[in-house]
């Protein structure tokens, strides 16, 4: 059978609102590098390359949140030149960590860091990818695991669909072998309802996963509340818990609220 | 005659801002780092939560140096909380920075700059003509991955680092490990650092002030004074005395100065030039061989530095791995106080100074950090000033290219500062 | 005929396995658990630990004893050592005019596995016979489990999540073992009875310091099991239930259990006879090689039951019966067996400490009106 | 003397695409050379296991003839990612091959009886061998009658060969479309309402269905109201499917696993399942 005809398919990285670690990922993958440029034509990379090839891109790798209206433009022009459009990191699946913001004044933000907030031009909420075009894979994480990228990559390039689990970090902690830290520790632990892929990090390195790959596929966040509150947890860790890098991934959001409900009545009782 | 020069995208940086400069005949009328990556408010976002979470919140800052600021926030909270994470917990912090320097300083040199010395758009389009080179660089780049990883439990925002100490500490074996591709990377940096001694740098230099930590015995990581070659001499409790921070109207950065004299520089040139007798031998010996040594004023050799520095991380790395003994737990225990701390650590690219306020259940009042790349802006911005006569004088292609090289010895992480660089040099002859 | 060895001399027994080329493999205490490790001296047993465990619940804590085999079963299960959690299966290399397919070789294995418990064994022999004994053997498992010498350990103590008993599956060992120890623990004497159940077993046997055992011997090992027995945490009822359970597939307390549930898998992982995989085929860069692996998975995923189109077993109840109508039910119908061996792991690592036989029986119970 | 280990049931096995036929839009058929290794035996309703490289696998039914075990076919639906990866496929080609798997449609019990054959869409594929056989074995049967429902006549499967066989004045062959333009001369409407028109005895009739699961209800419950027998009825079930030997679990429908005690399964053994949601 013929190896690959195809032309080289072009690959391009775009970035919006983020820490950079998600395409950092691509070059961390040292290994590969150089076989993936063999591969593909790396036709936009602003951070490892100031060579631009124009579009069409049959793959883009897009990495950040919309936080400005320039960004809404532009992610649209991204996808009017993307073939396939993977997003990548919490930033582009859920917001970010800068989508704490949504739930309160950003002009109070721009306040607390810069004495003239009236130099920062920026959006009042930071926004997934997903909420102003069509993404056709999301690959999770903050920052995505570098294999599953690669994973997701070689599938692209055989026309496969990328096979990216969704259930549990549970799952991938017991075929790790882990001791549970929340039954065996008492420490509180979002595994349970997290999407699997960063392989069950932090019970390995035994503390409770604290979500950063967002929502599973069935986030059962009520059900879970027994288990972190028997942990020790309060209703306001709890909250917090779920508001870090994927706060505004509906599922979190929304147990993050549950939490806020019960901690609310409790202090209007006192007063 | 009016000239204009716009380049619309300086690469090869973290993050997203633009250059401008404009002149009037060969002269300069301004220079404008201009930073508009969106700023993403982690000071703000930081009030309210646990002091736990500050070491995973802050590293999100930066993926190229989130160890940085989980070592920069523990360090403060530390301090606020009256702790100190010494012996075993001390010397895994060490290697763990160690291995965040060989993997930032490794992708700077050889992915980044190296390219801009030799012509080429890319690493991957360096490595057709020079693909050992750029193989030796991605192993010494791996190598520190290997220790971040090892330690963190992943290369970018690591998961085990905690205030008093980390969630789990490695066994021996676990660390021991890591040996064979340490000692591999540290023959093949010591090999590069030749091989870049003898690049083309171009004759720049500048009276620059320097500004690191300074230890009493080691090559600053995580503690010291901050000192400068123009006297300066301070403990990170009185950074804020010393310097200040400016909002410009270009930039979501903010510009910080030493009071009373301005633009300074940190990094690794800053650090070679201040700590130089606090290289290990091998470190020194290696750059005493390409007649690399204090002091230095062109910034361009900052390439040098990294490597130099590359070298002393591996070393470094090395030695603790063989002195490593697991500590009795993988954290000292820690109790919340209202307090206020302080923390200074050198990131790959320079002091990194960071302050928390917390209450009495832990939870932070108030918080403020101060990046390296807001620090080197202004001096950024100076090093332009200086070089556009020449930049002028130069086909506009290679103006353009000279003038994003002279930011990329800077290595800026616009991340950090809050990112793209659009360049823009509009000449009015 | 039983015959006995002085605890001191349990090291006599892991180097006469080891000499003899075996692996040995067996509990060890690590992160707060007792877990499946290799055991290269008797000294790395968990001397003087015991687990307290309840539903979504497991503690180790030391006590005043030194007895080898104080404690249960702990979140590891045998299942690890023969139905392995991720293996490659093949690579597939393109060629010029198709391509070529390269088995991963048969893994072999000779391992011993020090401690197994009754209701584990029973978990080994229901694995053998849906992986060896079907219509399609799978090979891989075949051969790790060709060369197997068990040592088992009948329990001195019933945990709080146990039902072993009411399972018929326990706590004393009766058969599949090479070798079974009974600690015995009374003052100033601390030995183990040690009944041989193979050739390979007395041919070990012969190489310790044993001596024949006497009937207070025999008679007190036996009162352990049923000491053991009595004070079992839980019990299930089995008569009917598998007709009462398929008979109540709409009973509302799927949807009772549906709200605790979180439908995070862990009951599956950790069950020693849950057998389900998923395979995942992967390419190179290059789209040169693939290959095809396999893992545990666990029915209560969504991609479990996907077919074009969606998922059979979206919503969480309906994954929560499957996993339970199977297991106490189906199994009968497919292996002639109880798919449970009453060993109490997916009630203490289910995190909110769902208990089988509390969901078991309450379907069995008359519906509830309104 | 050494004992030669149980074949690896889940190492596919390369064969080359000797034919590749388009039958209708999405829809197509491969027939398999299997000269090299003596032919391929299978039983009508039995599927495989198919991989183009790198892509992985699905279960699809052998559509051939089950005399011509010298021809293995295949007809496809390309719905999703491997299926469409097999449609980019053509003659020469390779693809990976297990099997085959699972139950057989209960040919020979059907024998003496009044045959009636129900399809639904690409459900006709797994019900051609069904055909093929009765065909071949006419005389071994009462009255033959098959009753085909597509979407469009665009959707309609091997045509010429139902062409054929409606020309031969033993069987009944009975197509209706959802949907179609006003050049189409047959019958509309669903598949359901051909059985009380077809000619057969209820009382002495066997009826196989293969389709949607709805559609295959509703058959069921219609040849139900005409008198016949629950348990001559069969049908076939679609399940997720990995392995195809009953080690994955994926496929499992009740107390029982599809790749192995079906897909082919009797229609009252498995009718309370049915009318159970999400099992
Ligand atoms: C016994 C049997 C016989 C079949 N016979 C035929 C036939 O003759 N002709 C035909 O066209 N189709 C047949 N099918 C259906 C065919 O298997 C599915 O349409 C095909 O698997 C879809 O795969 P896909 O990757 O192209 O689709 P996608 O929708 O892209 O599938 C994506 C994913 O869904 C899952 N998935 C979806 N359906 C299935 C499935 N049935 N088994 C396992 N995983 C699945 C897998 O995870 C797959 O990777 C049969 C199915 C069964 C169970
Ligand atoms: S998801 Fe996390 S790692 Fe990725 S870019 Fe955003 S902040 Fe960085
Ligand atoms: S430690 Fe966390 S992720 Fe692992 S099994 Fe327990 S609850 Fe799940
Ligand atoms: S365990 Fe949870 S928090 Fe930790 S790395 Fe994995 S997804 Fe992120």
């Amino acid at each position: 059978m013929p190896t690959r005809k195809k032309k080289k398919p072009k690959l391009a990285v775009f970035k919006f609102a983020s820490c950079d670690g998600c395409q950092l990922s691509l070059l961390d993958c040292e290994d590969e590098l150089l076989l993936l440029a063999d591969a593909v034509r790396i036709a936009s990379f602003a951070e490892a390359s100031s060579g631009v090839l124009r579009g069409p891109y049959d793959i883009s790798l897009v990495e950040g949140s919309i936080t400005t209206l320039h960004d809404v433009e532009r992610i649209r022009e991204v996808r009017a030149q993307s073939r396939v459009l993977v997003t990548i990191g919490a930033c582009a699946t859920a917001g970010g960590v800068q989508a704490l913001r949504n739930f309160r004044d950003v002009k109070e933000f721009a306040r607390i860091v810069y004495a003239r907030p009236e130099y920062i031009d920026t959006l009042a909420t930071s926004t997934p990818i997903a909420d102003h075009v069509k993404v056709d894979y999301e690959l999770r994480g903050c920052p995505i695991d570098k294999r599953q990228l690669l994973a997701v990559l070689s599938a692209l390039l055989s026309d496969r669909k990328p096979s990216i689990a969704s259930h549990s970090v549970c799952v991938q902690c017991k075929l790790r072998g882990n001791v549970c830290v929340m039954v065996a520790h008492g420490t509180p632990c979002l595994g349970p309802v997290t999407h699997a892929g960063c392989g069950a990090l932090c019970p390995t390195y035994h503390r409770g996963c604290y979500g950063c790959f967002g929502p599973a596929e069935t986030t059962h966040t009520g059900g879970l509340e027994w288990a972190l509150v028997a942990a020790g947890a309060s209703h306001e860790d709890i909250a917090r818990t779920y508001a870090t890098f994927n706060a505004a991934a509906p599922p979190f959001r929304r147990a993050q609220e549950e939490q806020l409900v019960q901690i609310r009545p409790k202090e209007g009782g006192r007063g | 005659m009016a000239r204009t020069i716009k380049v619309d995208s300086l690469a090869r940086v973290e993050g997203e801002g633009a250059l401008i400069i404009r002149f009037k005949g060969d002269k300069p009328t301004a220079v404008e780092l201009r930073i508009f990556e969106p700023p993403r408010f982690f000071e703000a976002f930081l009030r309210g939560r646990a002091y736990l979470e500050v070491p995973d919140i802050v590293a999100r800052i930066c993926g190229i140096c989130p160890v940085a600021y989980q070592m920069s926030a523990c360090h403060a909270i530390e301090d606020a909380l009256g702790i100190r994470a010494d012996g075993m917990l001390r010397a895994l912090r060490r290697l763990l920075y160690c291995g965040e320097w060989i993997e930032s300083h490794g992708l700077h040199v050889f992915m980044l700059h190296a390219p801009d010395f030799l012509g080429y758009e890319d690493a991957i389009a360096m490595a057709k003509d020079h693909r050992e080179w750029v193989t030796r660089g991605l192993g010494i780049k791996k190598a520190g991955n290997a220790i971040v990883a090892a330690l963190g439990g992943r290369e970018i925002h690591p998961i085990n680092v905690k205030v008093g100490g980390f969630y789990r500490v490695p066994t021996r074996a676990e660390l021991s490990a890591l040996l064979p591709v340490l000692e591999t990377a540290l023959g093949d940096a010591e090999l590069c650092l030749d091989w870049a001694a003898r690049f083309d740098f171009p004759a720049f230099e500048r009276d620059y002030e320097f500004v690191a930590l300074r230890h009493a015995e080691e090559y600053p990581f995580c503690e010291g004074r901050i000192v400068s070659n123009k006297g300066l001499d301070i403990d990170l409790h009185a950074y804020e005395e010393h310097f200040a921070e400016q909002q410009v109207p270009h930039s979501t950065a903010l510009h910080s100065v030493v009071r009373g004299r301005g633009d300074y520089q940190c990094g690794p040139l800053a650090r070679f030039n201040l700590n130089f007798d606090r290289l290990g031998g091998r470190a020194r010996d290696a750059a005493q061989r390409v007649e690399f040594v204090p002091p230095c004023h062109n910034v361009y050799k900052s390439l040098l530095a990294r490597m130099v520095e590359i070298i002393q991380a591996l070393d470094e790395a090395i030695r603790i791995i063989h002195g490593y003994a697991p500590p009795d737990a993988p954290a000292i225990a820690v109790a919340p106080r209202r307090a206020t701390g302080h923390g200074c650590t050198e990131a790959p690219r320079g002091m990194l100074w960071h302050k928390y306020t917390l209450d009495e259940a832990g939870l932070v009042e108030d918080a403020r950090i101060v990046p390296p790349t807001s620090q080197n802006q202004k001096c950024i911005e100076q090093d332009l000033w200086q070089l556009a006569p020449t930049l002028a004088a130069m086909p506009h292609a290679a103006a353009t290219r000279r003038a994003e090289q002279a930011v990329r010895n800077f290595d800026p992480c616009i991340s950090c500062s809050t990112h793209f660089l659009r360049l823009a040099i509009e000449r009015e002859d | 005929m039983p015959v006995v060895l002085a605890a001191a001399d349990l090291d006599a027994l892991v180097q006469a396995l080891a000499g003899r080329g075996y692996r040995v493999l067996g509990p060890v205490a690590r992160d707060g658990a007792i877990v499946i490790d290799d055991v290269r001296r008797a000294a790395d047993l968990p001397i003087g630990l015991e687990d307290v465990q309840g539903p979504g619940r497991y503690r180790l804590e030391r006590r005043e004893h030194d007895a080898f085999f104080a404690f249960t079963v702990g979140p590891h299960s045998w299942k690890q050592t023969f139905h392995v959690p991720v293996e490659r299966l093949f690579q597939i290399r393109r060629q010029q005019d198709g391509f070529s397919v390269i088995p991963d070789a048969a893994p072999r294995q000779r391992v011993a596995l020090l401690g197994a418990r009754a209701c584990e064994i029973h978990a080994i022999a229901i694995q053998d016979r849906i992986l060896i004994h079907g219509e399609h053997p799978d090979p891989r498992y075949a051969a790790r489990r060709s060369d197997v010498f068990v040592v088992a350990v009948n329990c001195r103590r019933a945990g709080n999540t146990c039902f072993c008993a009411s399972m018929g599956t326990g706590p004393r060992a009766e058969r599949g073992f090479d070798l079974a120890l009974t600690e015995l623990i009374e003052p100033g004497e601390h030995r183990f009875l040690v009944e041989i159940g193979s050739d390979d077993g007395a041919a070990v046997a012969a190489e310790l310091p044993v001596r024949p055992a006497n009937p207070e011997e025999i008679g007190a090992a036996a009162s352990v099991s049923e000491r053991t027995a009595a004070a079992m945490g839980r019990r299930l009822d089995t008569s009917g239930l598998k007709e009462r359970l398929q008979k109540n597939l709409e009973h509302p307390r799927w949807d009772d259990v549906a709200t605790r549930c979180l439908a995070c898998g862990n009951c599956t992982m950790v069950c020693p006879t849950c057998f389900c995989t998923e395979f995942e085929d992967t390419t190179d860069l290059a789209g040169e090689t693939a290959e095809r692996t396999k893992r545990w998975e666990s029915c209560f995923t969504l991609g479990f039951s996907h077919v074009h189109g969606g998922s059979v077993r979206s919503s969480i109840k309906a994954r929560y019966r499957q996993w339970l109508t199977h297991k106490l039910a189906g199994w009968h119908d497919q292996f002639g067996t109880s798919g449970c061996v009453g060993c109490g792991r997916c009630i203490t690592w289910c995190p909110v400490g769902i208990d089988i036989t509390e969901e078991a029986a309450a379907v069995g119970l008359p519906k509830k009106d309104g | 003397m050494s004992v030669s280990p149980a074949p690896d049931p889940m190492l596919p096995e390369p064969l080359r695409i000797a034919r590749a036929k388009r039958e209708t839009h999405g829809v197509f058929t491969f027939e398999l050379d299997v000269s090299a290794r003596g032919g391929f035996p299978f039983l009508p309703g039995q599927f495989n296991m198919l991989y183009p490289f790198g892509a992985g696998e699905s279960a699809i039914s052998i559509s051939g003839d089950p005399h011509r075990p010298d021809r293995l076919e295949h007809t496809i639906r390309a719905v999703g990612t491997v299926t469409r990866a097999l449609e980019r496929l053509g003659r020469g080609d390779v693809v990976g091959v297990r099997g085959p798997f699972g139950s057989a449609w209960p040919v020979r019990e059907a024998e003496g009886s009044d045959f009636v054959v129900i399809a639904g869409g690409i459900g006709l594929a797994p019900l051609r061998p069904v055909v093929y056989h009765a065909l071949r074995h006419r005389e071994a049967f009462g009255r033959v009658a098959l009753l085909y429902g597509t979407r469009t006549p665009d959707d309609i499967l091997y045509r010429k060969e139902i062409e054929r066989w409606r020309s031969r004045l033993d069987v009944e062959v009975e197509v209706t479309v959802d949907t179609a333009g006003s050049d189409w001369r047959g019958n509309t409407g669903v598949v359901t309402k051909l059985i009380s028109r077809a000619a057969f005895d209820p009382g002495r009739a066997f009826a196989m269905i293969c389709g949607p699961e709805i559609m295959m209800r509703f058959c069921a419950r219609e040849l139900e109201r005409l008198g016949v027998s629950l348990d001559r009825i069969w049908i076939t079930m679609e399940r997720n499917m990995r392995c195809g030997t009953g080690l994955c679990g994926h496929c499992q429908f009740g107390p029982s696993f599809v790749c192995k005690d079906g897909p082919v399964y009797r229609y009252d053994r498995v009718l309370d399942l049915l009318l159970v949601r999400e099992v």
